[in-house]
């Protein structure tokens, strides 16, 4: 069965057929049909079955409204859910899957329960499913099983997305009539113009208006005119296939294109994207959004076959579908009555059902010359049929007051259409917080031109309520001059007249929901079709005392669907306004929320996946860390070496051999990661002295300090060693992770606090590469490369820093030591970094140079009892806690960052938690990082915790499992024997532990002194 | 308290056109003078009112709420529930708030939906994996139920996880705790103003608190745009809205408003039946009954009380959640929203005495109290009726800011929840 | 998403390239030692937190690296003007002074 | 610029890597044809100089221009070009000074020289940083999918600091392209999203005549 008429203006290309298939049959469409024309004109009427009552459900609606057809598109990876099928360009090969209905469209098992609709109104989930308690798991499984369109894809998606910005003065979102007159203005004045419109082609209802006249020519022509100056113009940019979604502060708009979604597989580009995110900055933005038709409420008006007036006239003036031969045409207002006689032109039976008694005169002129018989001062009660509908039974309607007043005929049709009026899309308008005005004459939520002109949004066209086209032509030009002379510009209109043929329009009937004569009680009438909400679930809401129209919404879910109730809203606020006996305005609009259509998870993330979903940093000596096969561990933002597995090796044995290695001979770390800052200027030392908790008056030039930076609370927030490069010189470094925030904590309490303080800082992170030499074997290394000082024991001394050579290269060597034994950090120009490693590999060769990572790094630095910030403190540490005394400056005469803090009440308890040293009683037993520690093994919840395990390891060297840990008043533990076990709880078993001090290895500090 | 809601009361009904329901709760007139006021008609004030009258037997109360009834962060929250907090008091309070849950439904006679899917808090890194340990094992001890999974359990029974080692942060485990879940937010605040209603407590809408009434340091009334009320017991719930209680009464309060969004997918079939959060990538998400996913964003680090946030933390989310989930890129966003918090330092909420005799403050639940609602009602209203705190909110005082004695849970908060 | 003019950097730029760093004007007390416990964490922690007028501090991250004052309304995210530290420590102060 | 005296032996052949070295970009790169929207390449191992002083303090400002006998950009967001390279305002007290990089010790000498006794910095940050340049047809384009910052407004003889996806970076004009200059270890990512972001336009690697 086709539809398809050959309509002289209709934009599909009869020359170009297309195949498609839908729930598993085969169709044919043409080019320029979306799948939903394309439906239609194959005389497919149930699309979709209903959320809750499982009721067949046709299409509706011709764009972003439509709330029923939501369809599942391709397949595999590319699958997408709930594409509504009216915004679906047709391309060959299309496949459709239906989203509900099961087991099949033309039978749905919900709907045998949907037959007793009556027991489930809004909410009533609230009120059962209740008992007995534990059957509420079961109850839930059916009702998920019940719920959800389309299916997510199970494979990753394989199309890529980006982002692009934009900044222009002024974005035009629309390009129906309007949209394109004010693009058009404000482009001759020369403003950069940006115009953006979801259809794949411009000129919005124009297109399915297209006998009307504008200026004398047809309104094809017409818009063709303007897009091709607009075309011509260097300085305005337009965007179809872009819905604009969504509006933030300061005219910020976002915006997605779609690229490739309506073109065949085949043609489709790997290097091109799926769809693209425009972030759009506007200096002005004109709202030429235009409007929806909101259908009138009555019985059964969700039978398949019945949609909107509009839409029933776009798709046969736009795609050329005739959707009946039959139709009936119920309005309360003159707009359908365009569509009533294009279709009577085409052939078609129409009969006008008009709610109103009064008619347009020059409509009854026109109607009766094209034989169209209008009923006037009727509305359709009830829609009659089964899985389409058959005809229409009509009331008498009251003059004043929407009762009915008597039965009226039965019409029989196919076909069924209804125009209550048109609601202004207004959605944009209200996302930064504008709210759209009540007019009573207009019957409409609608917002006025200027309404936000001081924030630069302007609004021309339908979505000002201003519904005829020769009106809403002159409000964009008027509005465009207004923008314009704001900006000193003045306006050029020449070549354009705005007058056009349309009857001028009369009043239409205050309306939303026809009386069924039944007070009600007569066939459901759906006000929200895609949540299943009748108008009497929101008179129950109402009963119920769920009166605010936020509660009804949330009670109904009215406009919750993927539509956010483009057609059901205004009919739903208008019915809970009788309900509750208010106006309109009284009660108000629901919240308007991005996002205008839905907008997929891809284009909202961009290029932000994969490999660019993260920034990850790399050391200048990646490569060679590669080569060597590290593992890495991400520190922050950085990739470090974690281990370096030799073949056949687990982390285990890889990091048993690199501790031994460096503790009996040599290895190598790459501590470039590590943040460097130089400080200069005469204060640095009283900049260093408030900045950290120890004293920095006495460090001689050519010597380091480790140091500790608090928090204001006193809390423990990094650390690191700084050398003394000269009086007014400094260098710090700060821990890899927290690099960035000591910067930012220097710079803001320098540039706020003590702007007196002659100091300047500046990163070099990333100038310095950094190879820590570790080990007995070291020097005898180092030396190899490093001739021009005395590198011996007395002559560069433990905690001394040197300007040398190595290798041929200028370089900073530390003699400072995180793992206890002899080391030098040599710190080179990062360009020589990979040079650098390599040398040193090279040189440390005949002692067996081993390359370690984080994890060797952390079992040496815990064989002698060293901290990491972020591991062994969590942000409400003390020094004091970590036994840290010696590290606080209590007596210098500025009150350094958190000092006061560690006197307050609680932080100066002697009872806190504090770090100690945890030897398992079974050497063997490597406790969990992690574990909490207790007092006994005999475990009743809840059981009181003494503190934690922060670090644990296997210690090769020590041949048996260290830890270190807090534990509440651990230190004066420690030292009591019979007092000092503790158990640590882990993964359901306890483990005896004994507290030992944290220092494991070489407490006198020869190894590092050597 | 009447429990008329059942399913054969829902069968009667039905034949009778569902014309003989009555109001979910009352909407009195307002009187001039209460023994308690509470501020705020989200979930914990509702909750507070219905515990006062319930358990305390005080049954003058008044809850005013400015705008409509459980309209602030009760309606706009990702309704994750879960107890598996680090340190002991907030575990207790909020594992005592999961028992009132398991109850709920019955309790006030209206299906809260509490689903308990069970919750996993994704590790992606070394020290998360401590992190999550140490969590766990305290919880464990407190008798919550919790355990830690690595990589693979967690992929066995979520299978649609990318646990890919190539990812930015692959995922190296969980910890899960089966009890926690989410509810139908809406439900809890609609249910529980029912049950305190049917307690006699009368719930004011459209009623917003513009001054306080103190004297010698007494609350005495409160100024309403619905006229004067005196009182002299005053439960503030106003969460975002805190600061600006405090400022009426003269006391400043350790909180920071923020913007929290979150938003919804299109309604999908079944894909996920559990709870996923993950404070590494910022996102977290679930799916409702109704089929869309549902997902939480960050806060935006700046102050307001828009109740909306910026693009950029959705983008960041969406991102987020194809990290972990790489199919759903092609699922799209329904609409998205935004709520304001009241973040503390230390992400622990404040229940607390105030120095203004009479004036209580239960706030700063920041990005998570959704999951505390009965707890916080419940522990709130004794605090109010006793003039002391419950041994589960001693801690919970505004005093621990001055003292140091702070309870930090950022760890187990993360970003949001 | 705002547009925030640096007043160092003289140009209006994306809310990405900023950082806020919380309420301005937050007064390190002249010797902690001798504040009360109440004083020193009033310090620490009160806020301001207003519904409505803020002063507050941004840095611009990105840009040039600098702090400096936004006086913004919480409530519709309205931006009246941004200053380096020293301006608008002036005229906060004159503003404090009449209110 | 490498101190060879120090040296006896001859095995030691300090090998400098830039940035962008494990791209392997020297062996991809084409002449810049129509073909392709975007082209791309580092210009690796310039000098880099970070500078602080207060440019409102005439001394300061008068030391360097003596030193390196230019005058140095103190309008916001200005930058100079030389002959050996260029100086770009990061902020009122900061400046990074380009340079080739055999000259960049001679300049630290004696800006170091010249600022004895002014409070000030001068740091070599040479290792730190690198430059790229982005050309062809598509150039703004492509940063346009990269930044926030609004490019219309980068006018010759301007720098500004802003993002680039989650980083940030400086950009200025250079030639018909823009220079985009940032920290050796966000070249990876950075790199990889410009690549990521040209793909749609044609992206290849340039050959730069100043390049080696
Ligand atoms: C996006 C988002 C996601 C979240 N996700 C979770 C989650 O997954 N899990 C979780 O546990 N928590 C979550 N939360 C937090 C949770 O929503 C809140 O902590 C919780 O709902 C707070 O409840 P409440 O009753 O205190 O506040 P609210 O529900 O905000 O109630 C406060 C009430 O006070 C009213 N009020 C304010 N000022 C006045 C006045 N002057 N006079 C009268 N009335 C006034 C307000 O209108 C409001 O109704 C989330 C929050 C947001 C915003
Ligand atoms: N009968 C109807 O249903 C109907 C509807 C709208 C307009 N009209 C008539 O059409 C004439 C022209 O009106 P107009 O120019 O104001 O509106 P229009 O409907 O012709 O144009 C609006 C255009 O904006 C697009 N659009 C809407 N929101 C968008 C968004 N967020 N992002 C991108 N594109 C978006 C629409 O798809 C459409 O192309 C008027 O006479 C008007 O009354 C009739
Ligand atoms: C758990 C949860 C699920 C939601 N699901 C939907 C939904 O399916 N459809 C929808 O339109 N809104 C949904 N919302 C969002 C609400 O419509 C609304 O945006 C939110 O409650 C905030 O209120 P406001 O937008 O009126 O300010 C949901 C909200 C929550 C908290
Ligand atoms: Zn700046």
């Amino acid at each position: 069965m086709s539809n398809r008429i050959n309509h002289k203006n209709s934009r599909v290309d009869l020359n170009r057929p297309l195949t498609f298939t839908f729930d598993g049959q085969t169709y044919q469409g043409f080019a320029g049909d979306t799948l939903a024309s394309a439906l239609l004109a194959n005389g497919v009427k149930v699309v979709a079955r209903s959320f809750k009552y499982g009721r067949p459900r046709g299409i509706i609606g011709s764009g972003a409204e439509e709330p029923n057809a939501l369809v599942q598109i391709d397949v595999g990876a590319r699958t997408t859910p709930d594409l509504k099928a009216t915004q679906v360009e047709l391309y060959d090969g299309l496949v459709a899957g239906r989203t509900s209905g099961w087991p099949s469209l033309a039978f749905d098992l919900k709907s045998v329960g949907g037959k007793f609709s009556r027991f489930m109104p809004a909410g009533f989930y609230y009120k059962t499913f209740k008992w007995p308690t534990k059957l509420w798991p079961f109850y839930e499984d059916i009702i998920r099983r019940a719920a959800g369109y389309g299916k997510s894809p199970v494979e990753a998606d394989t199309e890529t997305y980006d982002h692009q910005h934009h900044h222009v003065d002024l974005l035009v979102v629309g390009g129906g009539a309007t949209g394109l007159l004010a693009a058009l203005l404000a482009g001759r004045s020369g403003l950069k113009v940006l115009l953006v419109d979801d259809q794949p082609e411009l000129g919005g209802y124009l297109l399915s208006m297209p006998n009307v006249l504008i200026g004398g020519v047809n309104a094809s022509t017409w818009s063709a005119n303007i897009i091709n100056e607009l075309q011509s113009l260097s300085n305005v940019t337009i965007l179809s296939r872009t819905t604009a979604f969504a509006l933030h502060d300061m005219n910020m708009i976002q915006a997605v294109e779609l690229l490739q979604d309506h073109l065949p597989h085949a043609v489709r580009k790997n290097a091109q994207r799926r769809e693209r995110l425009h972030r759009i900055r506007a200096s002005k933005v004109v709202l030429a959004t235009g409007a929806f038709e909101r259908p009138l409420v009555f019985g059964n008006n969700d039978l398949p076959g019945i949609m909107t007036a509009s839409a029933l006239s776009t798709y046969l003036n736009r795609y050329g579908v005739a959707c009946g031969k039959n139709a009936v045409i119920m309005t309360s207002n003159d707009s359908a009555y365009q569509g009533a006689a294009d279709l009577a032109a085409a052939g078609i039976v129409v009969t006008i059902v008009d709610t109103r008694e009064q008619i347009n005169p020059e409509w009854a002129a026109k109607t009766n010359q094209l034989g169209i018989k209008v009923y006037a001062g009727y509305g359709i009660s009830e829609a009659i049929g089964s899985n389409a509908v058959q005809g229409a039974q009509l009331v008498k309607l009251g003059s004043l007051k929407n009762v009915a007043t008597a039965k009226g005929p039965y019409v029989p049709c196919d076909v069924l259409a209804s125009s209550g009026g048109l609601s202004p899309t207004v959605h944009l308008f209200c996302h930064d917080g504008g709210r759209p005005q009540w007019d009573d004459a207009r019957l409409a939520f609608v917002v006025s031109a200027n309404g936000r002109a001081k924030d630069g949004i302007f609004c021309v066209g339908a979505i000002t309520g201003v519904f005829a086209l020769q009106e809403g032509l002159a409000n964009t030009h008027n509005t465009l001059a207004e923008l314009l002379a704001g900006l000193g510009k003045t306006i050029n209109s020449s070549g354009l007249v705005l007058e056009t043929d349309e009857i001028s329009v009369t009043p239409a009937r205050r309306i939303f929901h026809v009386p069924d004569g039944k007070d009600g009680h007569g066939a459901k009438a759906f006000v929200d079709f895609q949540n299943d909400v009748a108008a009497t679930d929101i008179h129950l809401a109402v009963r119920e005392n769920y009166r605010s129209i936020e509660h009804i919404k949330r009670y109904t879910a009215l406009g919750f669907g993927t539509d956010q109730g483009k057609l059901s809203n205004v009919n739903g606020f208008a019915i809970a306004a009788e309900a509750l006996g208010k106006t309109i305005p009284e009660v108000g609009t629901t919240t308007y929320r991005p996002a205008y259509t839905p907008v997929s998870f891809g284009a909202l993330a961009g290029a932000h996946v994969g490999d660019t979903f993260e920034p990850r940093r790399y050391t200048a000596m990646q490569t060679t860390h590669e080569q060597y096969g590290a593992e890495f561990e991400p520190v922050g933002q950085w990739m470090r070496p974690w281990y370096f597995p030799k073949p056949g090796e687990d982390i285990h044995a890889a990091v048993n051999r690199e501790c031994l290695a460096t503790r009996n001979s040599v290895g190598m770390l790459d501590a470039s990661t590590l943040g460097k800052i130089d400080i200069r200027g005469k204060d640095v030392r009283e900049f260093l002295n408030r900045i950290y908790a120890n004293a920095w008056s006495q460090l001689a030039v050519g010597k380091c300090r480790y140091g500790l930076m608090l928090d204001e609370a006193g809390m423990v927030m990094d650390d690191g060693v700084t050398a003394c490069i000269s009086d007014t010189h400094f260098l710090m470094t700060t821990t890899s992770g927290g690099a960035a925030r000591v910067m930012t904590w220097l710079e803001k309490w320098h540039q706020t606090e003590w702007p007196e303080l002659e100091v300047y800082m500046t990163s070099v992170t990333d100038h310095w590469t950094t190879a820590a030499l570790v080990g007995p074997k070291s020097r005898e290394v180092l030396a190899k490369l490093c001739t021009d000082i005395d590198l011996s024991k007395d002559a560069f001394k433990f905690m001394d820093w040197r300007d040398v050579t190595v290798a041929g290269v200028p370089a900073r060597v530390f003699r400072i030591s995180f793992s206890g034994e002899l080391a030098y950090e040599v710190n080179v120009d990062a360009s020589y970094g990979d040079y650098i490693w390599n040398e040193l590999m090279k040189a440390g060769k005949e002692f067996d140079i081993t390359p370690y990572g984080t994890e060797t790094m952390h079992v040496l630095r815990a064989e002698k009892g060293f901290i990491i910030v972020g591991q062994d403190t969590d942000g409400s540490v003390t020094p004091f806690d970590l036994d840290m005394a010696w590290a606080v400056g209590m007596k210098k005469p500025y009150s350094f960052l958190g000092k006061r803090s560690l006197a307050r009440s609680d932080t100066s308890r002697t009872d806190r938690k504090q770090l100690v040293g945890l030897l398992p009683e079974d050497p063997n037993v490597v406790l969990k990082e992690g574990a909490q520690l207790i007092n006994s093994s005999d475990i009743t919840p809840p059981v009181a915790m003494l503190g934690h395990v922060t670090s644990s390891y296997h210690s090769a060297f020590l041949g048996r499992s260290i830890a270190m840990g807090f534990v509440i008043d651990g230190i004066k533990r420690r030292d009591e024997e019979g007092n000092n076990i503790v158990y640590a709880w882990a993964e359901g078993k306890a483990v005896k532990v004994k507290i030992v001090s944290y220092v494991f290895v070489d407490a006198e500090g020869a190894r590092h002194n050597a | 308290m009447k429990k008329d809601y059942s399913i054969w009361k829902l069968l009667s009904q039905g034949l009778k056109h569902h014309e003989g329901w009555t109001p979910a709760w009352r909407s009195p007139e307002v009187k001039s003078s209460y023994d308690v006021v509470i501020i705020g008609a989200g979930g914990h004030g509702l909750a507070t009112a219905y515990y006062l009258a319930k358990e305390h037997g005080i049954k003058n109360i008044a809850v005013l709420e400015k705008g409509y009834l459980g309209g602030g962060n009760t309606a706009r929250n990702t309704t994750i529930v879960r107890s598996n907090y680090l340190w002991d008091e907030a575990a207790m309070l909020y594992e005592h708030s999961l028992k009132l849950w398991e109850g709920l439904t019955e309790d006030i006679n209206y299906n809260v939906m509490f689903s308990q899917r069970g919750v996993f808090n994704l590790g992606h890194t070394l020290q998360d994996m401590r992190d999550i340990e140490r969590r766990v094992n305290a919880n464990n001890l407190n008798g919550i139920d919790a355990m830690a999974l690595n990589a693979q359990e967690v992929k066995d029974r979520i299978p649609m996880i990318n646990i890919s080692k190539d990812t930015r942060f692959p995922i190296m485990g969980a910890s899960f705790q089966p009890r926690a879940g989410v509810a139908r937010h809406d439900a809890v605040a609609w249910g529980f103003a029912r049950a305190a209603s049917n307690y006699g407590v009368d719930i004011i809408e459209n009623c917003e608190v513009t001054a306080m009434d103190i004297v010698n340091s007494q609350i005495k009334g409160l100024q309403t745009s619905k006229g004067y009320i005196s009182t002299s017991k005053v439960g503030c719930v106003t969460a975002g809205h805190s600061s600006v209680m405090a400022k009426a009464a003269g006391i400043r309060m350790p909180l920071e408003s923020h913007p929290l969004q979150a938003f919804v997918s299109e309604s999908l079939k079944p894909i996920l039946d559990t709870v996923v959060m993950s404070n590494a990538v910022h996102g977290y998400v679930s799916q409702s009954d109704k089929g869309e996913l549902v997902i939480g964003a960050g806060i935006d680090h700046y102050t307001s009380y828009a109740q909306r946030g910026s693009p950029h933390v959705i983008e960041h989310t969406a991102a987020a959640i194809i990290e972990l989930f790489p199919m759903f890129s092609r699922v799209r966003m329904n609409r998205q929203w935004g709520g304001i918090v009241d973040t503390t330092p230390d992400a622990c909420p404040i229940i607390s005495k105030t120095k203004v005799k009479g004036l209580y403050f239960n706030c700063g639940w920041g990005t998570g109290g959704f999951k505390a609602t009965p707890g916080s009602g419940n522990v709130f209203a004794h605090t109010i009726a006793h003039d002391e705190p419950h041994p589960l909110n001693a801690a919970f005082t505004l005093d621990r800011f001055h003292t140091g004695h702070l309870i930090d849970e950022h760890g187990a908060a993360g970003v949001a929840h | 998403m705002f547009v925030i003019k640096c007043p160092h950097c003289f140009e209006a730029r994306e809310e990405e390239e900023f950082s806020y760093g919380g309420e301005a004007f937050v007064a390190r007390p002249e010797s902690p030692e001798t504040e009360s416990e109440e004083n020193w964490g009033d310090y620490l922690f009160m806020k301001r937190n207003p519904k409505g007028w803020h002063w507050e501090m941004w840095g611009h991250s990105t840009g040039c690296r600098k702090f400096f004052v936004l006086k913004r309304n919480t409530a519709n995210h309205t931006i009246v003007g941004a200053w380096t530290l020293a301006e608008a420590r002036k005229i906060y102060d004159a503003e404090e002074a009449i209110a | 610029m490498l101190n060879s005296t120090t040296n006896n032996t001859s095995e030691f052949k300090p090998v400098m890597q830039s940035p962008l070295h494990p791209f392997g970009l020297a062996a991809k790169q084409e002449k810049i044809n129509d073909s392709k929207g975007a082209w791309a390449n580092e210009i690796p191992l310039l000098g880099y100089i970070s500078l602080r002083g207060n440019s409102q303090n005439a001394a300061f400002v008068s030391a360097v221009n003596s030193a390196l006998n230019i005058t140095l950009p103190t309008q916001a967001c200005s930058m100079i070009n030389a002959a050996w390279g260029s100086i770009l305002w990061l902020s009122p007290d900061e400046w990074l000074i380009t340079c080739k990089r055999d000259q960049r010790a001679s300049f630290q000498q004696s800006l170091e020289a010249a600022l004895a006794g002014i409070h000030s910095q001068v740091v070599d940050n040479s290792g730190g940083y690198t430059t790229v340049l982005l050309k062809g047809k598509n150039a703004s384009d492509v940063l346009h999918h990269c930044t926030v910052y609004d490019l219309n407004m980068l006018q010759a003889g301007k720098v500004v600091g802003t993002t680039f996806g989650k980083l940030s970076l400086y950009v200025h004009q250079h030639e018909n392209g823009y220079s985009l200059v940032f920290r050796r270890s966000f070249a990876d990512y950075i790199w990889r999203y410009l690549e990521r972001s040209a793909l749609p336009y044609g992206f290849g690697i340039a050959q730069l005549n100043d390049g080696q």
